[in-house]
């Protein structure tokens, strides 16, 4: 017990940011499970971050309100980002996002009525690790649900191929513009949570870093299943950690030959349910094998 | 390879938080780990990668000198010692959260030490505050950080030294036009910039214009060629180093050969060394400066640094060093066992840094006050030597 | 049964045409399709008749003419709208979703008789659950009638060619539709296969469904089919009754240039 | 109008640098389809070597430039056969690309910071031509003049590479299916061998003279072009060398006007609003034909 309590005091941070990562990494995967690959998740974590950071500040509401103020607030962003961007082929898309998450930073940096701008914005409240974790469960919960429901079915079908599934009257626009929806509540989400930790906001706080830790993490956890972008969170966002135990003086580098090697031989993901089926059916197909021969 | 096939194995999320904690666990501090009677850690959040890395290393050594020098004299007393532990945060905010809170999480930890840039001192003074922790800021000069007693800074606000300068160069130089160049995206010389310019203001200067600029900025020609465009009598440069020699640089190679004042961004060794002559005659405004800090500390500093560095300290090592002698003055003056909380008590009670290498160093509401600053400039030689216009 | 050659025309093309990059694909080719009937839709290579069904699910839009289902102009329609009146189809090289079990595509194939909303499926409501098991046994029957009832738990892409396509065909039967078009269904198989799909044609059109049946066996075509378009470089050859097509000089000439060798047509089957 | 001159040529040197890196850039996406976020390193690497050549041998300015390309084009190839080839081998496509190519971003930027100890370097002035020059009525720096032409000699000569040579069709067949290119006698290997090589050696020559030009050879000189030189590649069109060039040269003139102008805070505002606004209009760009989507 005790050293529960000492892993938690040293590393309860780490664990806050790596559930702030998660809902970052979920944010993507939502996208990334209709086949979408976007940035946005910054631009919507900004929109959360900062509306929450000014209501609770200047309207005094409380944090649970802010929060769901966030959630609203990046969901509208993202239904005004899919409307533009739905009409773009993936790659094209891809790039439009980047250059969103550029023109975020320019305007958080010229619009400080809204973002505080250079000098930054003091967020008056903390929010408990706690509350952040039920939210996380309950957003993975949702995505648990999502997944096996029949959104996930058609939004696995648009991922692997959108002209099939069309044809299957699954629309894939519609799916991924329901995508696009859920990727900014929880990137708004995730952006109020990261404002509620570091209680400093600047233009810097959503930016190209946070694109970077959320695209990774949903790629190196699996962004086949609505685990892997959790998972992927956890392990992205303790690898600094561990790496600093290890090997202090090259941990960047380090990081990225972990990140390397993951990619090169598990391209698909920590979590890869496809994996997980081949190997059942290789078994079974031995057993069988077996089976004949004795 | 045996890490990846386990796993390639672990995929179920269970035995993979196994492992994940396993891991982090084997990495937590632990306390059983020996230490020296009266031995006490300072946890300091290093800057030694990322976009400061520069001025973060030198923060890193002044602090290293002043801690051997404190060993080494038993400086405190009662046979107390000091031991540095280093985190490095890259500049980012939740790294650096994450490194506080490990330090406050080791109990051999009494005091600790962070940042260079304002949003990341802001992330982590709450940190520090609600463990009820000493927080001693090195580097981010955003006004209101302290918070006594736990978080107190070592930097000198913009202001005091800026203004200094800015009435020397209208006394000495008499411009009736000035532009500015400055960092939009860093708070700190958006400070540093409006001091300068309302004393240029109150004087009748006036602002013939200001150039933004980013922080990662590479080319100046065109900014340069803006700024000649505005035909002024004097370029004032408020911005980071890289860019502050980059401007410096394109002015004088575009052919400007009117007066430029810079800040101490330009003061280190290795800035003279890359951008060389065009920096001759600029002035900048500097709290320390090897060559023209003269007290008896500063001079033993500057040796001590040379022997065990081969390089001269700049201004950021002078506040890491420092942050580690305000640190001990605590230390020193409390009796008997420190607590962190006596410590930031003792801390916040201080009102001059006992131990500094800028002839004087009051604390005022727990932000250090500098009483003297410098006007230097970098001589043909490649010294810096007082500023004289003619 | 109802005479197919008498019932009433369920698919029209109309003068359409379609090119890509200055390649005519479709040629003013006008043609239909009677409900409850085999149509079989033949041509050479390159002819156009993968274009065609393209053409017919929304996946390409014709430059000019019409194409009417049911009385619905479907030209400008996208593909999920055209899959919702009621046509489903399979593709020439299978094209089932990687990393989906056999039964999980089926599924996804009655994504459109799903019976709730996306929002109620979300939240698991009763009615949610009670629709989602019944949609989950229609999947299995449909495995079933394609013969792949055992394999439903398994990879899609571990099965073997001939599986797979049973249960693609399986997949576009999910939606419920009124015309099914098989494109190529039985590429890659042996004989017995084939005429195994074969009969499972006539067993649909049997329970009441009309499909178009896009093919290079011959054989097939003229046991199978009711009736028959046959088009090369995206024109009108021949129509109508199969054997009276294959019969037909310009298409002998088509299929083989000018030798008339009712042999090498016997090699085909 | 002399500034408006003055600072014409200003853009058009800046923007050139941007073109420059965009070519790289883009060759790597439209032929390999690789996202490469590690490009800009390779600009870094480039310029940091060319910096200790010069330093420690004393080599001559056009060998510091060509040690500097061969740097980044090396350094392309090893990135690609340890990084990408084994993905290829996968077809883990544009994502997986990515995200490995992040890994080498962060690998090659701290190692970067190891070699120039953190700081930022510049070329000795003896070291390069650092003269104004008389063009007309306005003085132009030689560097300016070199990187101009630079542009133009690599944009006319890539150009002529991919249209009318035979190796250049084979990059545009890989580009297109590296099956059918397998297929139809050309080596796919080598292709892609050469398409990294002289991807990393533009991005390189565009990361030595912007080094030199700009006094700042550190870790964080490939970060500003990677983000310009993008937005060079969307706006010109992804395999068009032509539109690159050109929306490069734009840019930069643009950036540098509206600086002037109109506002130094929104400069690269108005810089990534006209990229977004030209994916959402135009997004084959300026002269961009065909679309990424390889059915």
């Amino acid at each position: 017990m005790d050293a529960l309590l000492d892993f938690w005091a040293a590393y309860g941070s780490t664990v806050v940011f790596a559930m702030i990562n998660a809902f970052f990494a979920l944010s993507t995967y939502a996208v990334l499970s209709t086949g979408v690959l976007s940035f946005t998740t910054v631009v919507f974590a900004a929109v959360g971050g900062f509306l929450a950071a000014q209501t609770v500040g200047h309207l005094q509401i409380s944090i649970h309100l802010s929060f769901l103020l966030a959630a609203i607030g990046g969901g509208l962003a993202a239904a005004v980002v899919a409307v533009a961007f739905l009409k773009l082929d993936s790659h094209w898309m891809a790039l439009a996002s980047l250059a969103l998450v550029l023109i975020t930073r320019v305007v958080s940096l010229n619009a400080p009525i809204l973002t505080g701008g250079v000098n930054g914005l003091v967020v008056p409240l903390r929010v408990d690790p706690i509350e952040v974790a039920i939210l996380l469960a309950v957003v993975t919960f949702a995505f648990y649900r999502l997944h096996n429901s029949w959104y996930g079915l058609a939004s696995r079908a648009v991922r692997e191929d959108p002209a099939v599934a069309s044809t299957m009257g699954i629309p894939p626009r519609r799916i991924q513009f329901v995508a696009f929806v859920i990727s900014g509540v929880v990137g708004g989400i995730g952006g109020a949570a990261l404002a509620f930790t570091l209680q400093f906001l600047s233009p810097e706080t959503y930016f190209i870093g946070i694109a970077f830790t959320m695209i990774a993490s949903a790629v190196l956890g699996g962004s086949f299943h609505w685990f892997g972008p959790v998972v992927g969170a956890f392990v992205f966002t303790a690898l600094p950690v561990m790496m600093q135990a290890f090997v202090p003086q090259i941990e960047d580098v380090a990081k990225g030959v972990a990140l390397l090697l993951i990619m090169i031989f598990m391209p698909r993901g920590l979590i890869d349910p496809r994996a997980v089926r081949l190997r059942r059916a290789a078994r079974l197909r031995h057993k069988q094998e077996r089976a004949v021969n004795a | 390879m045996t890490l990846l096939n386990m796993l390639a194995h672990c995929v179920r999320p269970a035995g993979l938080a196994a492992v994940i904690a396993g891991v982090a666990f084997s990495a937590a501090p632990s306390r059983a780990e020996g230490l020296a009677p009266g031995e006490y850690q300072i946890g300091f959040v290093t800057e030694n990668t990322g976009p400061l890395a520069a001025a973060g290393v030198s923060y890193y050594h002044g602090a290293q000198l002043a801690i051997d020098e404190i060993n080494q004299s038993a400086w405190i007393g009662k046979g107390d010692t000091l031991k540095m532990v280093e985190k490095e945060s890259g500049s980012d905010a939740a790294r650096a959260v994450q490194a506080v809170s490990q330090f406050i999480a080791d109990r051999n930890v009494i005091a600790t030490s962070c940042c260079i840039l304002s949003p990341v001192a802001g992330a982590v003074r709450p940190v520090a505050v609600n463990a009820k922790i000493p927080l001693v800021i090195y580097g981010a000069t955003r006004p209101g950080l302290p918070q006594l007693p736990y978080v107190t800074s070592v930097v000198g606000l913009p202001g005091p030294q800026e203004v200094k300068m800015t009435k020397t160069i209208i006394e000495k130089l008499h411009p009736k036009t000035v532009a500015y160049f400055v960092n939009a995206d860093n708070e700190a010389f958006q400070g540093r910039f409006k001091a300068a310019q309302k004393v240029m203001e109150d004087a009748g200067v006036k602002t013939a214009g200001v150039i933004s600029i980013l922080g990662s900025d590479t080319d100046f020609t065109a900014p340069a060629t803006q700024a000649m465009g505005t035909n002024p009598d004097l370029i004032m440069v408020w911005t980071t180093q890289t860019p502050a020699g980059g401007i410096i640089a394109a002015l004088r190679n575009r052919g400007y050969k009117g007066p430029i004042s810079a800040n101490d961004v330009i003061a280190p060794p290795p800035m003279f060394k890359k951008i060389g002559e065009p920096l001759v005659g600029v002035p900048f405004p500097v709290l320390f400066s090897a060559e023209l800090s003269d007290t008896p500390e500063a001079k033993a500093f500057i040796e001590a640094y040379q022997k065990r560095f081969s390089a001269l300290p700049d201004a950021y090592a002078a506040q890491g060093y420092t942050m580690v002698y305000y640190v001990a003055q605590g230390l020193k003056s409390l009796d008997g066992k420190p607590t962190r909380e006596s410590l930031a008590e003792a801390m916040a009670k201080i009102t001059e840094i006992d131990h500094n290498v800028y002839g004087g160093l009051p604390m005022k509401d727990g932000q250090a006050e500098f009483a003297k600053s410098l006007i230097g400039a970098w001589s043909k030689e490649g010294k810096v030597v007082r500023w004289d216009p003619k | 049964m109802p005479d197919p050659a008498a019932s009433r025309i369920l698919l029209e093309f109309d003068d359409v045409v379609k090119s890509f990059g200055g390649v005519v694909a479709v040629d003013h080719l006008s043609a239909h399709v009677r409900q409850g009937s085999v149509h079989g839709l033949i041509g050479p290579n390159g002819a156009g008749k993968t274009t065609m069904i393209n053409l017919i699910t929304g996946l390409f839009h014709p430059d000019s003419g019409t194409i009417s289902f049911d009385g619905k102009h479907l030209e400008a329609m996208a593909p999920h709208q055209i899959a919702a009146l009621g046509i489903s189809r399979t593709y020439q090289n299978v094209r089932l979703f990687s990393g989906m079990t056999a039964l999980e595509q089926v599924m996804t194939g009655c994504y459109l008789q799903r019976g709730v909303s996306l929002w109620a499926s979300f939240l698991g409501t009763g009615n949610a659950r009670r629709q989602w098991a019944k949609t989950r046994d229609h999947a299995m029957s449909l495995l079933k009638r394609v013969g792949m009832a055992d394999r439903a738990d398994e990879l899609a892409e571990t099965l073997s060619y001939g599986e797979q396509r049973r249960v693609e065909i399986a997949r576009a039967l999910g939606s419920d539709p009124k015309l099914l078009l098989l494109d190529e269904p039985t590429a890659g198989m042996n004989t017995q296969e084939a005429s195994s799909v074969g009969r499972l044609v006539h067993e649909l059109r049997d329970s009441g469904l009309t499909i178009l049946l896009v093919e290079h066996n011959m054989g097939l075509v003229t046991e199978f089919c009711s009736s028959c378009t046959v088009i090369n470089f995206g024109r009108l050859l021949a129509e109508g009754d199969p054997r009276t097509c294959i019969a037909n000089p310009q298409v002998q000439e088509a299929y083989f240039g000018r030798q008339n060798d009712a042999e090498r047509i016997q090699a085909l089957r | 109008m002399h500034l408006f001159l003055e600072q014409f040529v200003n853009g058009w040197a800046l923007g050139s640098l941007y073109a420059l890196f965009g070519i790289g850039f883009g060759l790597v996406f439209s032929t390999l389809g690789i996202l490469n976020a590690a490009h800009g390193t390779y600009a870094s690497w480039a310029a940091i070597v060319g910096y200790y050549a010069v330093v420690w041998l004393n080599v001559p300015f056009p060998v510091a430039i060509a040690v500097g390309v061969l740097a980044g084009g090396v350094l392309a190839i090893v990135v690609d056969q340890i990084g990408f080839q084994p993905l290829r081998a996968k077809k883990a496509g544009l994502l997986g690309a990515l995200i490995t190519s992040i890994a080498f971003w962060i690998i090659l930027d701290s190692l970067a910071g190891f070699a120039t100890q953190q700081q930022s370097l510049a070329f000795p002035a003896s070291t390069y031509p650092n003269r104004m020059v008389a063009v007309g009525p306005v003085m132009v720096p030689q560097m300016q003049i070199i990187t101009i032409l630079a542009l133009i000699i690599c944009a006319v000569g890539i150009y002529l590479l991919i249209q009318k040579t035979r190796i250049g069709a084979a990059m545009r067949a890989v580009g297109w299916n590296e099956v059918a290119a397998g297929l139809g006698g050309v080596n796919a290997r080598v292709v892609i061998l050469l398409t990294a090589f002289l991807a990393g050696a533009t991005s390189g020559l565009a990361g030595v003279l912007g080094g030199i030009a700009t006094s700042n050879v550190s870790f964080t000189l490939g970060e500003g072009l990677l983000l310009k030189g993008f937005a060079a590649v969307v706006v010109g069109g992804f395999d068009d060398v032509r539109g690159t060039a050109i929306a490069g040269i734009c840019l930069g003139i643009i950036e540098v006007f509206v600086g002037q102008y109109v506002s130094t805070a929104m400069r690269d505002g108005v810089t990534y609003a006209l990229l977004l606004l030209f994916l959402i209009l135009r997004p084959r760009g300026l002269f961009g034909s065909t679309s990424f989507l390889r059915a």
